[in-house]
């Protein structure tokens, strides 16, 4: 019933733009940079949707056999929901004209841009920033793993990619209330999204987890927090290295152009990846004297995190030392987070929210004068040079300051946004499956068989033939 | 000597094996096995076609004692696997002729 | 015996190019754009090479652990075949020189083309399209897994590669037949090869998996169809975000250029993609009640197969309900090849079949008037602008019938030509395995042991060490 | 206690290139031309870091589910440790000023380079250099899978990538004693690795299985070679397709530049690739009766690793032999150091070591005078051209002794410094598991927790939940 | 009362299955076995090397029945799992003391 | 007739599969389970958190015989098995009433 609403509601809205053609023929010519700028943008956009793969892994490769159906399609949903949602009204909302500092409101069906003069076309950032959409829903889909229901989470997806996202893209990106901010000559800075697409996405995740409620025997009776080892450490590592991969995309791409600025990026990325890798494997050894394999690989993710947003502000030493930092921090979070009765089986909040908010005051903390990204992305209102940096260089607090006020606005919005949603659909449609369907496994009850065949697993439903 | 088996629903495993402890039992063996019964199955669908799936997951618990026990031991499992619903399984007792253990070569009570 | 003549005659046509040099030296000067153009297509064709990782997943996944080994050699063979089979003659048929508008008579080893004198080199063409035969090929082996000789499949992939498909290419790209296929002003149009790839593909599919006949315990003695679920969804949807990923090559490379188009062609190919899954997610929970997973699965694929010719004259808001369709049909399709007794493991002939006519027809209802990419590619002979477009934006039928006929003769001649070979290959080596063989499974009997070790399955075959 | 002090070390180095600031303002405007070729190789660079997903899961597909979780943990902190050992020392002594031809010496932190003045970035150098390193040091890992200690192989692998290496780049590529090696006027060359980078890694492979020993249970009482059977075919082919496709960065991008020979790099590279599956395939199958699956796999990666030395300067007919032998000889090696006692669960010095050799020498063989590439890289000395070529182009032996002095060269230098390195380690820290850890696993041992959940093997841990 | 093991080649359960329901056999439980006999096993090739495998996969069935039934429960299992081939398996019948049904507490006959 | 059931670790099988020939066995039947015993589990960490694993691999073995040779087999299969340290296991026997061969239909002695 309600999914044969959901539907209807979304193919009529489509039919809304199908008469106009398409936009009018450009006079401007475009130069082989323009096309080679928008060909690496292109490239770097498949890179980040390559990425949902290994969100998929790295999620269905830490929990159990019997959700694994149920968690590639979530994520596979994910990208086809962000697809339509952002195209319809998303990008608009992110990017169209703005509205108070809250909300685009124009480029709906990518209709009505101004006429192409060089740099990236509508298509090419509609196609690049979609695949950011779809991360950020997708982030949460980990935390809320093992128990959430499948309609439930399709509106949740809808509401993320269609409008709680995009409005913390119009925040910074979209030139709302948080790309003004400056505390003398310091000015907000997140290059590729630590705050606004993983951070936001982390708190998303967190609210999830806490409206849902822990797994079934996640908890001793004396809540104590049990283990509850995911099923192949083969899919989630390689769910890592998919991200990897994809991140020099996320980040690479961010730069939104191709010119001397990518390679330096590619490589701050690089060595905070490694170093969040080496962090957590030195955190986790110290704390339960084995080297965690899917603590490493989250320490890998934690590295990317934190240097999402100073890719292109700071040095490459600083970024060993943000992404080892984000590499202990990711284990000092999870096993916090596990401790306070928060089920979150992938680590997805402390990883995206923990290590996001982390990446973003980095940058007030080792970002260096003089960034030549930065100083053509973010001139001052007065046209002044742009001088402020981080702490460890010199620029005092101001960056710092100014960093930690974006992300207090961004997470007080995704939470009091998502907090509301979840509420809502808790009372509503119900978040949660029922006991006998977390037991069984929802793939069985959600999708109807079970993810892995009779052959692989020995709870698998017949033998025969 | 007895061998006394039980079918029981897998999540039920952990209550039973504390149940056993409390009654002094030291020892067991279990496996995964599939359960065909008045709980019936459930119908899945793939790629649009039905199916039944009669077997459902069960695990069977294998454990060998001595003396006049059996009745206690019996009680302990099924107290501690009951749920009230159907599938709950089965438990049968069979006679033991003789028990080693490996280890030592010790047999009969010193096997257990 | 067989195997050793057939190796042998390779190896011998090898030597026969051997004693040349390499082409003589350029005098033209490549400018950035040229190499630009090159280097995209050639990032484009390592996407499309890399769906051969998405197919032997997506198949091994649908299907059962016991074959599981078969079918990675057969996917891995087919990109070997095809390799050099369109190198020594594939290439040649399909872009030499053209005899009757049906084949091509040089360029066989890549050897003998024109000078450079701009654009796209023939190593660079030959390696886009090297990929494309590989596809061609792999889209049968689906249709035909669990089931099929080995050494009879590979028979079925060298003429597949190297002289079937290359005709079909002929036809069109190749300048043959379709080429020239024009009523009023309207061409046909197939950009990437909904046709020429995709449903060329399916209709060999279709041919062998008539040929063979559905596996034992496919279909219950009344002939009702039997579910024989797949092993693994977290190893057919990791293979379904990858074509999605290669798929951005297939149509984006396929502008043969790096310009301003492609940015739209990556964009309707994600929407039609997004649709397609959500329309076959719709469809079959319409059905069953259930968001069956691989069905969601296949509809990405539908959308994606759906857009492949209109990706350049599709509007976005045309792409989605080209994509929406496509999964709606795949579903329907799937059901109802499966009710006629066709055993279609993965869903081949439906997703690459019925969905590569959809989405040539697609063009015939949706294509757009004025689009850059068609005007320069389909100039009309007596030199007057090409005017057509689909129903729905004022064409009339001219284009929607164009578009008929193209699909028809290549039908035609894949099923005839398949259908010889197929029957041939049935009366001489045999196309099934035997029934034992095929109750164990391919793996032990085919390649000496299974594909999957005794860890991992109970059917394996030792517990020891 | 030494983990302890490791990684305090390591921090500790990081901290002295703290303070100082990036690379001085660039005055060089850079081209478009500068641009893409950086974007080019930046792009390569991301598709070789994808190969270590694949050599990851060539390496977990090809063992047991023991020892899965600690194969993903090999490999990727190979790669972690390569970033921040590459950045510290090891670019700078393949890359740095250098001394006697033997080291590097500046250049560690990516600090001092000349300013910019087109061409590559230093950023990028490294970033495409780096993953090189990584590969280097994860060929190792294969052969030594299942039986070596966690945190020795760590040692190992920090003086691979810091150390032993970057030395061997430094001989050719850095300048050092084989970049002048000639022969009348045939230079040494190896255009991607073959020698440098597959051979070294080989040679260390075989050192590390010969200083470990077989695995128990690998060979019967009376020496007999016993098959233990990997754990999952689809892993390690997906791994292989992961390999191919990052194999196009691996010889596209080390041409360094984009330009007009990128095309005929990809299209060697696939030809090779395809003919060593075919060879391989046929090899096995002559002598087992039966088309081995993971051999097929070894074949691909044979005829890749035989291509990367001649890519640049092999026609097209001459990599498909090349390939092609490469794929017999894998086979024939497979087998033999199989039946020498030496385990190598993989075949990595087979594939890395032996078609290493075979790729080095087959540019003696087949290299073709006059390309291009060879020219502007190998000037000769007293500025005559470079008019040397294989010696079935008529190039006389010339060739083929120079390919063989750098082969010996690096194998000497290799097999001597890992050849004490784990002599070493094996009189201190042990290299090897005790032997119920081996039997019960590396994962559960070394790491705390199996790589496959209690719900795929019956061996795992619990039923409940 | 009795408990019937067989052993049967995995592709027959079905089969048996009905010819159980036939005979009024309302539950059982199944398990994956393997088994070694006369049929041998086979060798396999991996990476050029052999080897034996020895024990081929099987099913093995457990029935409890109560009363003089059990010479047609065998019968109606064995001519259900017959294939003629050698590895068909084998039937054995052990006695049983006593049977209780988890959910229900009840005994004997009652339990079954 | 006697069934003859053994609980093994898993890598000494195929010395008990050695041994059982070498007394002249020829059919046997093994299954993958898991016990609880005196040997104890064993604590894994995953993800900083611990969990206690009760339950260690162990291989089960039965062989039905008939004749007098219980005696002999056990001691055979206890000899192989051995290896001195905590955990190898038990074995039991138990009485079966009658033995068929589905393949022939031969009963007792002839279907062993
Ligand atoms: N006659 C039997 N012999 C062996 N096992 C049986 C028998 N009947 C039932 N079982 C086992 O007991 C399980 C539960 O039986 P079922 O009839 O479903 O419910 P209940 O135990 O509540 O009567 C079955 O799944 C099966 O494993
Ligand atoms: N003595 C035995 N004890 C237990 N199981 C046996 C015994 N002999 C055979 N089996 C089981 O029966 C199966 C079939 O036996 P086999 O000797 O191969 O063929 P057949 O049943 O035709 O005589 C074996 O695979 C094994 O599982
Ligand atoms: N009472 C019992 N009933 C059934 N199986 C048992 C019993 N006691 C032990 N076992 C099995 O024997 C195995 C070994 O027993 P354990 O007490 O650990 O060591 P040991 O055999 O050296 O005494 C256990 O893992 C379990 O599978």
């Amino acid at each position: 019933m309600k999914r044969k609403l959901l539907t209807g509601t979304m193919v009529g809205a489509l039919f809304v733009g199908l008469l106009a053609g398409p936009a009018s023929a450009q006079d401007y010519e475009w130069t082989t940079q323009d096309i080679l700028d928008n060909t690496w943008i292109l490239i770097a956009a498949v890179l980040v949707l390559f990425m949902q793969a290994g969100f998929a892994l790295v999620e269905t490769g830490m929990t159990r056999t019997k959700n694994a159906g149920n968690i590639m399609m979530k994520n596979m949903m994910d990208m086809a929901v962000a697809a339509i949602a952002f195209f319809v009204v998303g990008y608009g909302f992110a990017y169209g004209s703005d509205a108070g500092g809250f909300i685009g409101t124009d480029l709906f069906f990518l209709r009505g841009g101004d006429a192409y003069e060089g740099g990236l076309s509508l298509e090419t950032n509609y196609f690049f920033q979609v695949a950011f959409a779809g991360a950020a829903a997708t982030i949460a889909s980990g935390a809320m793993a093992g128990r959430t229901k499948f309609w439930t989470y399709m509106i949740f997806t809808i509401a993320m990619t269609a409008f709680i996202y995009p409005v913390v893209v119009h925040f910074f990106w979209g030139g709302g209330i948080i790309a003004d901010l400056q505390i003398g000559n310091a000015k907000f800075g997140d290059f590729a999204g630590s705050t606004i697409v993983h951070s936001a996405g982390g708190w998303a995740a967190l609210m999830g987890a806490i409206f849902l409620g822990p797994r079934i025997g996640k908890y001793a009776k004396d809540g104590t927090p049990r283990a509850i080892p995911g099923h192949s450490m083969p899919l989630a590592i390689t769910g890592v290295f998919i991200l990897l991969v994809g991140w020099f995309g996320f980040n690479g791409g961010s730069e939104l152009a191709a010119d001397q600025f990518v390679p330096g990026i590619m490589v701050t990325t690089l060595l905070s990846a490694a170093a969040g890798a080496l962090g957590a494997t030195f955190a986790i050894t110290m704390y339960t004297k084995k080297p965690d394999v899917g603590m490493a690989g989250n320490g890998i993710l934690a590295g990317l995190v934190s240097i999402t947003a100073g890719t292109g502000t700071i040095t490459p030493v600083g970024a060993v030392i943000t992404g080892f930092l984000g590499g202990l921090l990711v284990v000092g979070s999870v096993i916090f987070i596990d401790r306070r009765g928060i089920d979150d089986p992938v680590g997805a909040i402390s990883v995206h929210g923990v290590c996001g908010v982390w990446g973003t005051l980095a940058v007030g903390l080792f970002a260096v004068n003089g960034d030549a990204f930065v100083d053509a992305a973010f001139p001052l209102e007065d046209g002044t040079e742009y001088t402020a940096s981080g702490l460890f260089y010199g620029g005092g607090v101001n960056q710092l300051i100014v960093q930690l006020i974006g992300v207090l606005i961004v997470a007080a919005w995704v939470l009091v946004t998502t907090g509301i949603l979840f509420a809502v659909l808790k009372s509503t449609m119900g978040l949660r499956v029922s006991e006998q369907e977390e037991i069984e496994g929802l793939d069985i009850h959600e999708h109807g068989a079970p993810g892995y065949g009779p052959d692989v697993t020995m709870s698998g439903s017949s033998v025969s033939v | 000597m007895n061998l006394i088996t039980a079918i029981i629903k897998p999540h039920m495993l952990d209550e039973v094996k504390e149940a056993l402890s409390a009654v002094g039992i030291q020892g067991m063996t279990i496996s995964e096995v599939k359960g065909f019964g008045r709980q019936g199955g459930h119908t899945e669908t793939y790629r649009g076609a039905e199916y039944q799936v009669d077997f459902v997951p069960k695990v069977k618990l294998e454990v060998v004692i001595d003396g006049p026990d059996v009745g206690k031991v019996t009680e302990a499992i099924a107290g501690a696997a009951q749920t009230g619903k159907i599938g709950d399984g089965k438990i049968w007792v069979t006679p033991v002729e003789s028990l080693v253990r490996i280890r030592t070569g010790e047999m009969g009570a010193d096997a257990v």
